[in-house]
């Protein structure tokens, strides 16, 4: 199909059966509490190359998965 | 062709789902590391869990398909490679379904959620 | 011969500099635009417009080029209908044919939800200036020919709205006509120069760095699609983006004779014909952020399915053609322009799938701001503070597509 | 054998191509130009059934029905009415897809399954287009007889390479000839009259070779002459056709296209482009009509970049997607000074195909169907899609059904409803924290209503929590929130190291809701159990059927849930309105209920919430509990009560017209909000509404102007505001 992303319960499966889950992380830099609140809620880090995420396998095991991509080929690793 | 199936459903430790006390001839869908459907009504089944969830479930439907009937079918409606061992389990989209497969040597058997169960039977041409 | 070798546009380049009063990371067409309106209407041209690959080569390039203000919230739909309205006016005033075609857009609704939203559409719309009328079915089956209204009983079409203003126009003729009336009125546009990093005074960005060499500005504006948030970082600046792979197609042209513009929400996809006959189709955004602008099948598969659903006779119609855009998603879907947390440092951001036709609009905007200093009321809602402020202009409506 | 062409019959014989038939009857189908029989340029286009821009060097005569030509102008639309047809899907796996049937690309396959790896080969020449390598990776494969998508680790390209075609002026003209398309027509037996060669062609095509280098063709419509330039100046050589070796260019299209993928590239493919020399003048995109002439003057007027070029001209942009004039676009603009460009970014597809393949395999999306769909569907009902099922919105009559509730009985379908149990030793501590009340509180036996909060304080989703023993919840969400609030918790619990076990049985339990004021009464005659008390639960056997009854109220009536297997459901509904047939018992519809809830101010979440509904925006801070512990929203919350209130959803009403959803509202001038749900309520006799109030000048109107209709701001619980009613 597209993009597959590998399951450890399941096997590899294309990413169509699966909802993104971010994982984000606050810079230790912000200090102040409710800046962080206000940066966990909003803001991203979106980087561009591996980043770590949380894929929920919705078509099978029905559990979230972590896994490693690379934002700029979209390969997971 | 999709019939009505009696489940059970298991939520436990992972470590109590491998020694479950299942009878030996029942086919068990070990869907999630702590999860499992099993094709046997609940009272077969003891689980080492205090907190386990043990609970029939109607939810489901099935169909046995010989494999003369499941390669052509799985050739239209399904994009994922089907595990090579046999007994075994494989779950994923299927005619657009979350699907379980148990593999056999000589036939499958496809069970889907009954809320789509008219739509997976339509794309099976039944 | 076709028509469009015709583009009366000459472009005019020149070395970039060491200085200038503003430079603009991004020559797409915000940035274009922007550095248009400071030069022309506010006779600021010591600027700079700094592209990394070639002018209009991102998002501007890669749209589906729908124009619209059809949105579901007082702010947005104020400040694109003034998109719209400049857009109207833009072929007299830069005398280039951007090939601009008003011939109205039509959201489809295939629910009661989605024909109560259509609804809500209209009035929002008609209450801050932009025309869009209620439509029920029988209507729709008029004004999108060959529509199939019950769309295999899956997806009945239950009512819709009417934007009159809908739009279309040659997104690279946009961008060329900013582009050279820009250049025209004094501005620096240099292509293949790549933005390395910012020159920080403190939290003052005071000048970028390039792969050519150091430039000082007294502003710094990005305008970059895509990687903004790898701009913002440079001056210490977070951004709530999350970057997506949009996707979308184009068919062989035919002969122009479908003059519908056409969107589902439910269906997830709209379609036009362009000027030169294709038909021009695109869906949502791709649900992980990425930077990838690879086209995938599971894309086309789907969307090509539920067009042919909508439209049985495009059927037979040829595909030539899909690509990729990456597009910079806000958590509520609006944008957001302004100053930020580092002194001397602008964005204008947060375009999601609808940079394109809001580019006249927003390069006014930016410009007015970098001019005065001083935020303008049509963009103040748009501001990165409002995040924290608990002022998101969430609008569940319109987050869909294009 | 024959297909129709114009309204003639042209014979045709096995293994052979339209363009070949065509030809044989003396027809040159396209609109002038070399002909490569090969698929690379534009130059035998023809609608083939209904079907434009297909090339009829690669159709097999065999599948074709209806032909007729099309040339550089654009084909019309099909026919408005015309139909779509399906198309077939194949899905294979393979560990290697070989591009490409000639000599490399055989070889890449023997050396593969000597590996023991799993080989599937394309070739165009057997009908076999690989139209586009997608990441998976995937190649995609148009047949006639329908799409191939072959799931791989890697990918052999062995396409060869393309021959340059003339752009001259008169490289349009009819009888030109690429080698190989003249060696497969002279085999194929057409006479080509006096034959006449320039450039490299192959001696044993017997071709009389013209002195020098191609200048241009001439020619009314087809060719007569060719025009050489040799070192004694212009040479005319008189000719029937022309065969025209200007060197190779590789096709690597889809090795572009398949960038950094596992794809490997061989044979002819990977030569070394030939640079052509660019003619002064002449046609250099077939497709796009674009005359060097046109790119010198772009080019003079700053369109020095090879993609602004393109873009400026169209040049590369139709239907050969650049086979036949990237050689020249390069060599064009090395003539003027810059270095070698690179060929432009391959982007799928290579070779067209149309929407109806492009669609093969896929479906619309489906929805879920309860087990009472048939039921509704017989008894009706008008099917609405939400949240992802299939509902019924009204039976017909939705005043009627409004009647029943409020009069009488009436059942409901709420088999949507999200249902999740929760238990284990950390089940309370997990909830505690994802909902914002004290669920230490809710008593076995006991239900309460609840909010879930995102991270912004915002509401996501509303519900009930059921206690049923110490360690064991019973949740209920919206059925559009059901997966969402499964990942929700999820993801959560885990994050905290709980010790938890989570079944959502949202699939698996179907649920009655029966509601009006003789619900008890009906219920009575069902069951020798007794039923629970406002918001309490038991579970009782219900006509036979083992249910968890929730005693609750969304429609501001006596309300039971009843919870049960879904194989169970149509037993339970017959059996129902069975026992309610005295009363008149029928069943309500969306609609309907949308109407009852709307009189007792209960929120739908997607109707009357936004992204940003706070609990204080809702004015359900009631339903959040500050004296708890950490629970999700609770730092968002504490921040945003901080800033000054902005809008708040609130009860309109009127004493005239009926509200429209979505209606602007107005104070004087200023903006003041809009309506999220109205009706005219039969039973109140008025107009009423929930609606967002934003504040004018700082304060909350308390009237406000909406289409010209005065309407006052009151407290969103329009009937029965005690709920004596619902606790009765």
């Amino acid at each position: 199909m597209a993009l597959r992303i590998p399951c450890p319960h399941c096997g590899t499966r294309a990413i169509d059966e699966w909802v993104y889950g971010e994982i984000p992380i606050v810079p230790d830099a912000i200090t102040d509490a409710d800046a962080r609140d206000v940066d966990r809620a909003y803001f991203h880090n979106n980087a561009e190359g591996v980043v770590r995420e949380a894929w929920f396998h919705l078509y099978g095991c029905r559990r979230w998965v972590t896994v490693e991509r690379d934002s700029r080929t979209d390969t997971f690793l | 062709m999709l019939e009505p199936l009696l489940l059970t459903r298991i939520v436990s430790t992972p470590a109590a789902l491998d020694t479950a006390d299942i009878p030996a001839e029942v086919i068990v869908l070990r869907t999630a590391p702590d999860e499992a459907l099993v094709l046997a009504d609940s009272s077969t089944i003891s689980v080492d869990d205090p907190h386990a969830i043990i609970v029939d479930d109607t939810g489901w439907h099935g169909a046995w398909m010989s494999w003369d009937q499941a390669i052509p079918f799985l050739q239209a409606n399904c994009a994922w490679e089907l595990p090579a061992e046999r007994p075994s389990m494989a779950q994923g989209r299927v005619a657009d379904a979350p699907a379980k497969l148990w593999l056999e040597d000589d036939r499958m058997l496809i069970v889907v959620p009954h809320v789509m169960a008219r739509d997976v039977a339509d794309r099976m041409g039944s | 011969m076709n028509e469009f070798w015709e583009a009366k546009v000459t472009l005019q380049w020149a070395e970039l500099g060491s200085s200038y009063d503003v430079v603009i990371i991004g020559g797409g067409g915000h940035g274009l635009a922007t550095a248009y309106n400071l030069a022309v209407k506010h006779g600021i041209t010591n600027v700079a417009v700094i592209e990394k690959d070639y002018i209009g080569g991102g998002n501007s390039g890669r749209n589906t080029t729908v124009i619209r203000s059809n949105y579901g919230k007082p702010e947005p739909v104020r400040f694109y209908q003034r998109s719209l309205d400049l857009y109207r006016q833009l072929e007299d005033e830069t005398d280039r044919w951007i090939m601009h075609d008003e011939r109205g857009l039509l959201w489809l609704a295939h629910t009661e939800a989605g024909r109560r939203q259509e609804r809500s559409r209209s009035s929002m719309n008609l209450a801050f200036g932009a025309e869009t009328h209620f439509v029920e079915p029988e209507e729709i089956a008029k004004l999108a020919p060959g529509i199939n209204l019950d769309a295999g009983g899956e997806f009945p079409i239950t009512g819709g709205s009417l934007h009159v203003g809908g739009a279309t126009a040659r997104h690279d003729r946009v961008n060329w006509a900013f582009a050279e009336g820009a250049m025209r009125a004094g501005v620096t546009i240099v292509q293949g120069v790549k933005v390395e990093g910012l020159i920080l005074d403190g939290d003052r960005v005071v000048g970028v760095k390039t792969n050519t060499g150091d430039v000082a500005a007294g502003t710094v504006v990005s305008a970059v699609g895509g990687h903004a948030t790898t701009i913002a970082t440079m001056a210490n600046v977070r951004l709530p983006i999350r970057t997506h792979p949009l996707q979308a197609f184009v068919t062989n042209h035919y002969e122009q004779t479908w003059d519908a513009i056409v969107a589902s929400n439910d269906l997830g996809f709209y379609i036009s014909q362009t000027a030169r006959g294709e038909m021009l189709g695109g869906s949502h955004i791709d649900p992980q952020p990425s930077y990838s602008r690879r086209s995938d099948h599971h894309f086309i598969n789907e969307i090509s399915r539920r067009i042919v659903a909508l439209f049985p006779f495009m059927g037979n119609l040829r595909v030539l053609r899909q690509w990729t855009g990456i597009c910079d998603m806000s958590p509520d879907y609006t944008p957001i322009m302004g100053f930020t947390s580092a002194p001397g440092f602008l964005i204008t951001t947060g375009w999601g799938t609808w940079g394109f036709k809001a580019i006249p609009a927003g390069g006014e905007a930016m410009a007015q701001l970098i001019a005065s200093g001083e935020t303008p009321e049509l963009i103040a809602p748009f501001s990165i503070d409002r995040f924290a402020n608990d002022r998101t202009l969430a609008d569940r409506g319109s987050s869909g597509t294009h | 054998m024959s297909f129709e062409y114009e309204g003639q019959t042209i014979p045709t014989s096995a293994d052979e191509s339209v363009l070949l038939s065509l030809l044989r009857a003396g027809i040159h189908p396209g609109s002038g130009g070399p002909l490569c029989f090969e698929g690379d340029c534009p130059n035998c286009l023809c609608t083939i059934d209904d079907v434009s821009y297909v090339r009829s060097c690669q159709t097999p005569a065999e599948v074709a029905v209806e032909v007729s030509p099309h040339g550089r102008d654009a084909p019309p639309l099909p026919p408005l009415d015309a139909g779509a047809p399906a198309i077939a899907v194949d899905y294979r796996v393979a560990d290697v897809v070989v591009i490409g049937g000639g000599e490399s690309g055989l070889q890449a396959c023997a050396a593969a399954e000597a590996n023991g790896r799993s080989v599937e080969c394309f070739d165009a020449s057997t009908g076999h287009d690989v139209v586009a390598i997608y990441p998976g990776p995937l190649v995609l494969v148009r047949t006639h007889g329908g799409m191939i998508e072959v799931e791989c680790d890697e990918i052999v390209v062995a396409t060869g390479a393309a021959e340059i075609h003339p752009v001259v002026p008169g490289s349009d003209l009819e009888g030109l000839w690429m080698p190989r398309a003249a060696r497969k027509a002279v085999d194929a037996g057409l006479d080509l009259g006096q034959l006449v060669s320039v450039g490299n062609v192959p001696d044993a095509l017997g071709a009389t070779a013209a002195p020098g280098e191609l200048v241009r063709f001439v020619g009314d419509h087809t060719v007569s002459a060719v025009i050489t330039a040799t070192a004694d100046g212009e040479v005319e050589t008189p000719c029937d056709n022309v065969v025209v070796g200007l060197g190779l260019h590789p096709r690597t299209g889809l090795a572009r296209m398949g960038n950094g993928m596992n794809v490997r590239v061989v044979g002819d493919a990977l030569l070394d482009a030939d640079i052509p020399t660019c003619p002064p003048e002449g046609i250099a995109c077939p497709c796009s009509n674009v005359t060097f002439e046109q790119l010198d003057n772009l080019h003079d007027r700053g369109f020095t970049h090879m993609e602004l070029l393109k873009r400026g001209s169209l040049a590369g942009t139709g239907t050969c997607q650049g086979s036949v004039c990237t050689p020249y676009l390069r060599s064009f603009l090395q003539d003027r000074g810059q270095a070698l460009q690179a060929p432009f970014t391959a982007r799928p597809v290579a070779r067209q195909l149309t929407l109806s393949e492009m669609a093969a395999g896929s479906h619309l999306p489906k929805l879920a169907r309860t087990a009472l769909d048939d039921v509704h569907r017989s008894l009706g009902a008008r099917m609405d899609r939400m949240g992802g099922w299939w509902r019924p919105w009204t039976y017909g009559d939705t005043e009627a059904e409004y009647t029943a509730v409020r009069e009488r009985v009436s059942l409901g379908d709420v088999s949507t409803l999200g249902k999740m149990i929760v238990t284990g030793p950390d089940a309370e501590a997990t909830l505690q924290r994802i909902f914002p009340t004290n669920v230490s509180t809710i008593k076995p036996g006991r239900s309460r209503y609840v909010l879930m909060l995102d991270e912004r304080g915002y509401v996501l989703d509303d519900g009930m929590i059921a206690r049923e023993h110490d360690d064991t919840f019973f949740l209920t969400f919206t059925s559009g929130g059901a997966s969402m609030s499964e990942m929700w918790i999820r993801d959560w619990s885990a994050s905290w190291g709980h010790d938890i076990r989570i079944l959502n049985q949202t699939l698996s339990l179907g649920a009655i809701n029966i509601t009006g004021p003789k619900a008890a009464e009906v219920l009575a005659r069902a069951t020798d159990d007794e039923l629970p008390p406002f918001l309490g639960h038991s579970t009782l056997t219900i006509a036979g059927v083992e249910c968890k009854v929730f005693r609750l109220s969304f429609t501001g009536e006596l309300s039971f849930e009843l919870h049960h297997p879904a194989a169970d459901s149509v037993k339970l509904w017959t059996a129902l309105m069975e026992l309610g047939a005295d009363h008149d018992i029928r069943p309500h519809g969306i609609e309907a209920l949308f109407r009852l809830r709307l009189e007792k101010g209960h929120i739908i979440i997607g109707q009357d919430t936004d992204y940003d509904a706070s609990p204080r925006r809702l004015q359900h801070e009631w339903a959040v509990n500050m004296n708890t512990g950490d629970f999700i929203g609770r730092t968002a919350t504490e921040r945003t009560n901080r800033i000054p209130l902005d809008k708040k959803l609130v009860g309109i009403e009127t004493d005239g017209d009926t509200l429209v959803d979505g209606a602007v509202m107005w104070s004087g001038t200023e903006f003041a909000g809009t309506v999220s749900s109205s009706m005219w309520s039969p039973t109140l006799g008025k107009g009423v509404a929930l609606a967002w109030l934003e504040t004018v000048t700082g304060a909350f109107p308390e009237t406000v102007r909406i289409d010209g209709v005065e309407a006052r701001v009151v407290p969103p619980h329009f009937y029965d505001p005690e709920g004596s009613r619902a606790r009765a």
